[in-house]
C-alpha cells in the first residue's frame, strides 16, 4: 500500500484510473520475471515453472486486449496457451523425471548431455 | 458487490454469517459422525457430557484448543503452521457461493442469501475446491514424514484424478440448464417436472422438477466423486491408518487437526449443497415455485417485506433439510462401505467414472440438441 | 481511488511479489507454491477484467493441476541437498540480468508511452456482460472460428499424454543407452 | 499397327531385358538369363520386320517412317527432338542388328554356360542391342551420337568382361580411350555442322547440303565431314585409330562377332552413308576416305596374313573389310558400301562364330598352330566356315563377290574413282583370299596337330544352327545386288539393292568421263576373281599340301616379315610418340598444377571456413540457458531498433 502512497503524491490518475496500459505493463515485468528465471535458475523444474510464468504474463495481457477491444478472440487464444502450456509441462516433468531417475538431481546441466 | 454503504455492510456481515455458520456447523456434525457411527456399529457414542452428549462438542474444543502445540523436528515449519489454516479456504470459498435461500427483497434491495453471487458459479467453486490438493501436500511434505508426503502425494494425485470426473459430470448439467450460474439453475428446477421437447410442453405433476430425473447418472458419478474430492470412506487412501499412520496429518494434533477437520466438513458441506443445487432443486420446496411460496406468505403477512424474508427462511431451511440428508449419506457411507486398494481407486476414477461421465456428457449433449431443435 | 483501482493494484501486487519470489527463492517447493499464488492473482486479475470464465479455467487448470502437479513431483524427488540455485559464470549473468532489465524498460516504456494509442474507452457490450452470456460466446467463437485449432489441439493433448507415459515409464530416462 | 508402339517395343525391348537382366545381375542360370535376353532382342527384331514391312509398302520416293517422342533439348535454336526414322538405310541396319543379334544371343547361351556373370553379360548385350538402335534410328546427330557412345560404352564393358585378366581389361581401355580420340572428332564435326547449318536433323542436313563440289580443303562441309570421319575411324577401325580392334578379341568371340564385326563397327560406314549427300559435295574428303580405306584394307590384310590367333586373323580380316566399305563410300559407292557391310555382317559373324564353335572345341585355345584337321571333329562347323570363307574370298555365286566386285568396279569406274584404288582394291582381295586360306587350312585341314589332352567336339544344336542361319545368309546374301552385267545374261535378273538405296544416294556431282562397257567389267570381275582364286591355291599348297614352306618364305622375307608380324610397330610408335609423352605431360601437371596451386588453395578456403566454424561453435555449449540468453539479445536488439525509428 505505501507504494501506492508514493505514487499517489505524483499523479493521482495513473493510479486511479486502471486502463489497458497498466496491465500491459504488468505483463510485461511479470513476462521479464519469468524470463529471468528461466535464464538464471539451474533447477529444470523450476525453469518450467518460470516458462508457465512468461506464459500466464501473455495470458494477461490476451484477455486485457480482449476486454479493451471488445473482442472475445483474445480469451480464446488464451484457452489454447493454457493447453499448451498444461502440454508442455506434462512432457518436460515427464523428462525431468527421467533426467532424476538417472543422476538423483535435475539440474539444467545435465540437459547438456543431449547436445548432438 | 453493490455501490450503497448499507448494501455493503450487509454483504460483508453475510460473508461473515456464512463462514461461522459453515464453522460453527463442523461440531455438530462430529457429533452426529460420533453418535451416527455409534448407532450404525451398535454401540452408544459419546452420551456422557450434556443431553444426548450434546456438550461433548464443547469438551472437544476446549481439548483441541488446550493440547500441547509442537512441531516436529524434521518439519518444514512454515508450511507445516501454514497448512491448515489453508485448509480451511477451498471449504469456506466454495460453500459462500452456494445459495442457501431464494433472495431477500427488502425495500429496494435484494440480498442474496450466500456468500456472493458470483456468474459462472461452478467453476469458481472448482476451482477453489481444486486448491485443497496444496494443503495436504504443504502438510504431507512439511511434517517431514514418510507416512505423511506418501498419505498427501497419494491424496493428491487422488484430488487430481477424480477432478476429471467430478467436472466432467457436472457438464450434463450445465447444458442442460445453460448457465455456470447456481441460483439460476435453482430457478430452473422450481415446481413440478415440466420441460419444452420438439417445441412442445411435456408436463407431470407428480415429479417436481429436479436435476436428479434428468441426468441420474450424473447425479450418481458427482456424489462418487465428491466423495474421492474430501478424502472420505470408502475413498481415505490418504489417511489409510493400515499402511500410512494417519496420512497427511499424522504429525498434526490439537487445534490444527480441528482445522483440518473443518476443511474436510467444509468439502463435504460443499459437495453436499452442490448435490443438492443440482440435482434437488436447491433450496426450492418440492413441486413449489418461489412465486407461489410468496404468495402463501403473503396470505398471512401483508407487508411484501415480511413475506419475502420468510419465503427466504422457508427456503433456507428446506436447503438445510436437503443439507443434512446428504451430510447424513456422508456419515452413513463412511461407515458402511470398505476402503479400496489404491489401483483400484484409480482404475474407478480413470477407467470406470471418467468414460461413464464422457458418455454422458455426449449423450445429453446429443438429447439436449434434438430436443430443444423443433424439426 | 476506487475498488477495481484498488484490487488491481493489489493483485498486481500480489502477482509480481509472488512471481519474483519464484525466480528468487532457492527452494523448488516454495517457488511452486509462489507459482500457484500468482496463478490464483492472475486469475483474480481475469475476474477483474470481467473474464470471469477464463478466471476459472486458469483456477482449475493451472492452480489445480498443473502446479499440484509440479509440486507432486518437487515432493517426490524431495531434494534434500538443494542443488547450486543460480547458473554460474558472472560475466554471463551480469549479461542475463542486463538483457532482462533492458528488456523490462524495453517494455514497460513502450506502453506507457503508448497510453493513447490503448486507451480507448471500452464499450461495455460483449466482454462487459458478465458471466453467462459471455462465456456463450466465447463457446461460440471456441466451435465456429477456431474450431481447426480447438480439434489440433486435442489431437495435441492425446498424442502428448502417450508419450508423457511411455517416457516416464522408460527405466533410467532418457539416458538409458549409456 | 502404330508405328510409334512398334518403333517403342524395337528400342525399348533390349533396354527391358538390359533392366531385367541388369537387376539379377548375381544370378548364375545360364538358361534363364540367355532365354530373357534372347527373346528381348528376337522380339525387337519381329517389330523391325513389320516396320520394314511398312516401309516397303510405301512409295519409293518417301520411305520413311519418323517415330518422334518428345522435344529432347530444346536450347536457342538448337532443337533437337528425341526421334527415330526407319527408312531404306536403317531399314537395313536394325534387321542387321536385330536378326544377326539375336541369333548371336542364341548362340551365347550355350557359349557362356560355363560364365559366372552370364546374368551380367546378356546384361550388357541387350544394352549394347539398345545403343546400337539408338545409334541407327535417331533422325539427327546427336540421338545417333548416344547410341555412338553407348556402344562404345557396351564394347569397353564387354572387351573387358573378364576384367580379372589385366590385359583384358587393359584391352578394354585401349578400346575405349581410343574411340574417345575419335568420338571428340566427331564432336567437333557436329558442332561444325551445326555452325553452318544450324540443324543437326539428317533430313534438313541433307536438304540443306551444297548442290556443287566444294573445292577448298578449309570448307566448312570438308572440315565437318573430316572430323566425322576421323570419327568413323575411330568407331570403325580405321588407319589411324584402327589399334584397338585387333586387342578387342579380348572380350568373349560372340561378342566380337556382334560387336567387332557385324554391327558396330559398321557405325563409321553406316553414317557416313546417313550424310552421303554432304560427304559426296567434299572430294577432298572423299579422296581422304577412299585412301585410308584402300590403305587399310592392304595394311590390315598384310597383317593378317601373320597372325596365329584365330581371332587376331579374323579381327585383322575385319579391319581390312572396313577399309573396303570406307573404300566404297570415298568413291562414291554408297549403295555398295552398305551392300558390303550387309554382306560382311552375315558372313564375318558366320566366321566369328565358327571361330567361337572352334575355340569351345578346343578348350579354349585359339592359336591355330595347335589346331588342324579338326574338319572331321566338327563337320558342321566346317562346312559353315567353308561357306563363309567362300564368301570373304569372293567367290561367285557367293554373297562377299557381289558386294566385293562392286565396291572394285566402282572404285575404278566412278568419278572419284582411280586405277590405283582398284589396284588396292585387287591387291586386298588377293590377300584376303590368302590369309583366309591358311586360316582355313591351318584350323580344320591338314593333319591335326591337336595337343593329346584335349578333345575336340561338334558344338551343340544352339550354337550350330546360328552358323547354319548365317551360312545360308552369306550364301544368297548377295543375290539382290546383282550387278547388271551379269543380270542380263541370266534373263535380266534386277538389282534390286540399287534400286532399293536410290532415293537417299546423291549423285555424285561431276560427271564421269566416258562410258565404261560391260566388257571392262567382266575383265576386271574375272582379274579379281581370278587373282583371289590362284592365292587361294597358293595357300593351300603352301598350308596344306607342303607344311613348313610357310615359313621359308617367312625367313626369306626377313625384317619385312618381321615388321609384318610385329603389325609395323604401330602399338610400338603410338606409346613412344603420343602416349608417353602425355602420360609425362600430365604427371607434371598433377604435380605442379594440382598438387602445389589448385589443392592448396582449396585447402585455404577450407581452413578459413573451420576456423570460423570452430568460432561459432564455440558458442554452442548444449546450455540451453545461454541459447535463452541470445534469444533474449535478439529480442533486445530488434526492440530498440523498433523504438529507435
Amino acid at each position: 500500500m505505501r507504494a501506492v502512497k508514493v505514487e499517489h503524491m505524483l499523479s493521482t490518475d495513473i493510479i486511479t484510473h486502471v486502463g489497458l496500459n497498466h496491465y500491459l505493463v504488468l505483463s510485461a515485468l511479470l513476462f521479464v520475471t519469468g524470463m529471468a528465471g528461466v535464464l538464471i535458475r539451474r533447477n529444470v523444474i523450476v525453469l518450467m515453472m518460470s516458462i508457465e510464468l512468461m506464459l500466464n504474463a501473455v495470458n494477461i495481457s490476451f484477455v486485457a486486449f480482449s476486454k479493451y477491444l471488445d473482442k472475445l478472440d483474445g480469451q480464446v487464444l488464451v484457452f489454447f496457451v493454457m493447453t499448451i502450456a498444461a502440454a508442455e509441462a506434462a512432457v518436460g516433468l515427464a523428462i525431468a523425471v527421467s533426467i532424476f531417475k538417472r543422476y538423483k538431481e535435475v539440474n539444467i546441466r545435465f540437459f547438456e548431455h543431449l547436445k548432438g | 458487490m453493490g455501490s450503497d454503504a448499507f448494501e455493503i455492510t450487509v454483504n460483508c456481515i453475510k460473508l461473515v454469517l456464512v463462514f461461522l455458520l459453515m464453522v460453527q456447523a463442523v461440531p455438530i456434525l462430529v457429533w452426529l459422525e460420533r453418535r451416527g457411527s455409534g448407532f450404525i456399529q451398535n454401540r452408544f457414542g459419546p452420551n456422557r457430557v450434556g443431553p444426548l452428549g450434546l456438550m461433548q462438542l464443547l469438551a472437544d474444543a476446549v481439548k483441541f484448543l488446550t493440547k500441547e502445540e509442537f512441531s516436529p523436528k524434521a518439519a518444514t515449519k512454515l508450511l507445516f503452521y501454514a497448512a491448515p489454516v489453508f485448509a480451511l479456504i477451498p471449504g469456506t470459498l466454495g460453500f459462500a457461493a452456494i445459495p442457501l435461500g431464494s433472495p431477500l427483497k427488502w425495500g429496494d434491495y435484494t440480498f442474496a442469501i450466500q456468500g456472493y453471487d458470483i456468474g459462472v458459479g461452478i467453476v469458481f467453486i472448482l476451482g477453489v475446491s481444486s486448491l485443497a490438493a496444496y494443503t495436504i501436500l504443504m502438510a504431507g511434505w512439511g511434517s517431514g514424514n514418510k507416512y505423511a508426503l506418501m498419505g498427501a502425494l497419494r491424496a493428491s494425485a487422488q484430488t487430481i484424478s477424480y477432478e476429471l470426473a467430478l467436472g466432467l459430470s457436472i457438464v450434463g448439467i450445465i447444458m442442460m440448464y445453460g448457465t455456470f450460474n447456481l441460483s439460476e439453475m435453482i430457478a430452473a428446477q422450481q415446481g413440478t417436472m415440466h420441460f419444452q421437447a420438439f417445441g412442445n410442453t411435456i408436463a407431470t405433476s407428480w415429479l417436481p422438477n429436479w436435476g436428479i430425473f434428468y441426468q441420474p447418472l450424473a447425479a450418481v458419478l458427482f456424489f462418487a466423486a465428491t466423495f474421492a474430492e474430501s478424502n472420505r470412506l470408502p475413498f481415505d487412501l490418504a489417511e489409510g491408518e493400515a499402511e500410512l499412520v494417519a496420512g497427511f496429518h499424522t504429525e498434526y494434533g490439537g487445534f490444527k487437526m480441528l482445522l483440518f477437520f473443518i476443511g474436510e466438513y467444509g468439502h463435504m458441506m460443499v459437495a453436499s449443497g452442490l448435490m443438492a443445487t443440482f440435482f434437488l432443486g436447491g433450496y426450492n420446496i418440492p413441486y413449489t415455485t418461489t412465486e407461489q411460496v410468496y404468495q402463501f406468505f403473503l396470505g398471512f403477512v401483508e407487508s411484501a417485506n415480511a413475506a419475502s424474508a420468510l419465503t427466504s427462511l422457508a427456503h433456507f431451511i428446506m436447503f438445510t433439510v436437503k443439507l443434512g440428508i446428504f451430510l447424513w449419506i456422508f456419515i452413513w457411507v463412511r461407515w458402511t462401505l470398505p476402503r479400496f486398494r489404491y489401483d483400484q481407486l484409480m482404475d474407478l476414477g480413470w477407467k470406470t467414472m471418467l468414460p461413464w461421465a464422457l458418455a454422458n456428457t455426449i449423450l445429453s449433449a446429443l438429447v439436449i440438441f434434438a430436443v430443444s431443435h423443433s424439426w | 481511488m476506487t475498488a477495481d483501482s484498488f484490487l488491481f493494484w493489489l493483485l498486481a501486487a500480489v502477482t509480481l511479489v509472488s512471481g519474483l519470489s519464484v525466480v528468487l527463492v532457492s527452494n523448488p517447493i516454495y517457488s511452486a507454491l509462489c507459482l500457484a499464488m500468482s496463478m490464483v492473482g492472475i486469475s483474480a486479475l481475469f475476474a477483474t477484467l470481467g473474464a470471469y470464465f477464463i478466471a476459472g479455467v486458469q483456477m482449475i487448470v493451472y492452480a489445480g493441476a498443473v502446479l499440484v502437479l509440479f509440486v507432486m513431483v518437487l515432493m517426490l524427488f524431495d531434494l534434500k541437498t538443494e542443488l547450486a540455485t543460480f547458473s554460474r559464470g558472472k560475466i554471463s549473468g551480469l549479461i542475463k540480468i542486463a538483457t532482462v532489465g533492458t528488456l523490462a524498460g524495453f517494455l514497460a516504456g513502450a506502453f506507457s508511452m503508448s497510453i493513447e494509442f490503448m486507451e480507448k474507452p471500452a464499450t461495455k457490450t460483449v466482454v462487459a456482460e458478465a458471466g453467462v452470456d459471455m462465456s456463450r460466446n466465447l463457446g461460440t467463437l471456441l466451435f465456429t472460428k477456431y474450431i481447426l485449432g480447438f480439434e489440433a489441439l486435442g489431437i495435441l493433448l492425446l498424442v502428448i499424454a502417450i508419450g508423457v507415459v511411455g517416457l516416464a515409464r522408460s527405466k533410467g530416462g532418457t539416458h538409458a543407452k549409456h | 499397327m502404330n508405328h510409334t508402339i512398334l518403333m517403342s517395343i524395337l528400342i525399348l525391348s533390349p533396354f527391358i531385358g538390359f533392366l531385367i537382366n541388369g537387376f539379377r545381375y548375381k544370378k548364375h542360370n545360364y538358361m534363364v538369363a540367355g532365354s530373357i535376353a534372347t527373346a528381348a532382342v528376337f522380339i525387337s527384331f519381329i517389330s523391325a520386320v513389320l516396320l520394314v514391312a511398312d516401309v516397303l509398302g510405301m512409295p519409293a520416293e518417301n520411305r520413311r517412317i519418323l517415330v518422334s517422342f518428345f522435344e529432347w533439348v530444346g536450347v536457342g535454336n538448337l532443337k533437337v527432338d528425341a526421334a527415330f526414322v526407319v527408312d531404306q538405310i536403317s531399314a537395313i541396319m536394325i534387321l542387321i542388328i536385330t536378326g544377326v543379334g539375336s541369333l548371336i544371343h542364341l548362340f551365347s547361351i550355350s557359349y557362356m554356360h560355363h560364365d559366372k556373370g552370364v546374368a551380367k553379360y546378356f546384361a550388357y548385350l541387350n544394352l549394347f542391342i539398345f545403343n546400337m538402335l539408338l545409334l541407327v534410328l535417331g533422325s539427327n546427330l546427336l540421338v545417333m551420337f548416344v547410341g555412338w557412345e553407348g556402344v562404345g560404352l557396351c564394347s569397353y564393358l564387354l572387351i573387358g568382361f573378364w576384367f580379372t585378366d589385366k590385359e583384358k581389361a587393359a584391352a578394354g581401355m585401349k578400346a575405349f580411350i581410343t574411340n574417345r580420340v575419335g568420338d571428340a572428332a566427331f564432336l567437333l564435326g557436329m558442332f561444325i555442322l551445326f555452325l553452318t547449318f544450324g540443324t543437326l536433323n539428317f533430313a534438313e542436313l541433307n536438304a540443306l547440303a551444297p548442290t556443287t563440289a566444294e573445292a577448298s580443303w578449309l570448307g566448312a562441309v570438308t572440315l565437318g565431314t573430316l572430323f566425322l570421319f576421323i570419327g568413323a575411324t575411330g568407331k570403325s577401325a580405321q588407319i589411324p585409330l584402327y589399334v584397338w580392334l585387333p586387342d578387342a578379341m579380348a572380350g568373349p568371340t560372340p561378342v566380337s562377332a556382334l560387336i567387332h564385326a557385324a554391327t558396330m563397327v559398321t557405325a563409321g560406314v553406316y553414317m557416313i552413308v546417313r550424310l552421303n549427300p554432304l560427304f559426296v559435295m567434299a572430294p577432298n574428303t572423299m579422296a581422304v576416305i577412299a585412301i585410308i580405306g584402300a590403305a587399310t584394307a592392304v595394311m590390315a590384310a598384310t597383317i593378317g596374313m601373320t597372325q596365329w590367333d584365330i581371332k587376331k586373323v579374323l579381327a585383322y580380316s575385319t579391319v581390312s573389310q572396313l577399309g573396303y566399305m570406307f573404300l566404297a563410300c570415298g568413291v562414291g559407292a554408297f549403295g555398295a558400301a552398305m551392300f558390303h557391310l550387309m554382306t560382311h555382317a552375315f558372313f564375318k559373324a558366320l566366321m566369328f562364330l565358327g571361330s567361337g564353335s572352334v575355340i569351345h572345341a578346343m578348350h579354349e585355345e585359339q592359336d591355330i598352330r595347335k589346331m588342324g584337321g579338326l574338319k572331321k571333329y566338327m563337320p558342321i562347323t566346317h562346312f559353315t566356315f567353308v561357306l563363309g570363307w567362300l564368301a570373304i574370298i569372293g567367290m561367285p555365286p557367293f554373297a562377299g563377290f557381289f558386294s566385293k566386285d562392286e565396291i572394285l568396279w566402282q572404285s575404278f569406274s566412278s568419278p572419284y574413282g582411280h586405277p590405283a584404288l582398284w589396284a588396292a582394291g585387287a591387291l586386298g582381295a588377293t590377300l584376303t583370299a590368302f590369309y583366309m586360306t591358311r586360316l582355313m587350312a591351318l584350323t580344320f585341314w591338314g593333319q591335326s596337330r591337336v595337343p593329346k589332352n584335349t578333345h575336340p567336339h561338334e558344338s551343340d544344336a544352339m550354337m550350330t544352327i546360328p552358323l547354319i542361319v548365317l551360312g545360308i545368309l552369306s550364301v544368297i546374301g548377295g543375290w539382290i545386288g546383282i550387278p547388271h552385267v551379269i543380270g542380263e545374261v541370266f534373263g535380266d535378273i534386277p538389282n534390286v539393292w540399287e534400286h532399293w538405296l536410290h532415293p537417299l544416294i546423291r549423285e555424285i556431282p561431276i560427271q564421269s568421263e566416258g562410258h565404261h562397257d560391260a566388257s571392262l567389267e567382266w575383265t576386271f570381275m574375272a582379274i579379281s576373281v581370278g587373282l583371289a582364286a590362284v592365292s587361294a591355291i597358293v595357300a593351300f599348297q603352301m598350308y596344306v599340301r607342303k607344311p613348313g614352306s610357310s615359313e621359308k618364305v617367312a625367313d626369306a622375307l626377313g625384317p619385312v616379315y618381321k615388321a609384318i608380324y610385329h603389325k609395323y610397330f604401330v602399338d610400338e610408335a603410338y606409346f613412344g610418340v603420343i602416349i608417353n609423352p602425355l602420360v609425362r605431360f600430365s604427371r607434371n601437371l598433377w604435380f605442379y598444377v594440382d598438387v602445389n596451386f589448385i589443392d592448396k588453395c582449396t585447402y585455404w578456403v577450407s581452413d578459413v571456413v573451420k576456423g570460423g566454424g570452430s568460432l561459432v561453435r564455440s558458442m554452442q555449449t548444449g546450455n540451453m540457458q545461454q541459447y535463452a540468453m541470445y534469444i533474449g539479445i535478439g529480442l533486445v536488439f530488434v526492440l530498440s531498433i523498433l523504438l529507435m525509428r
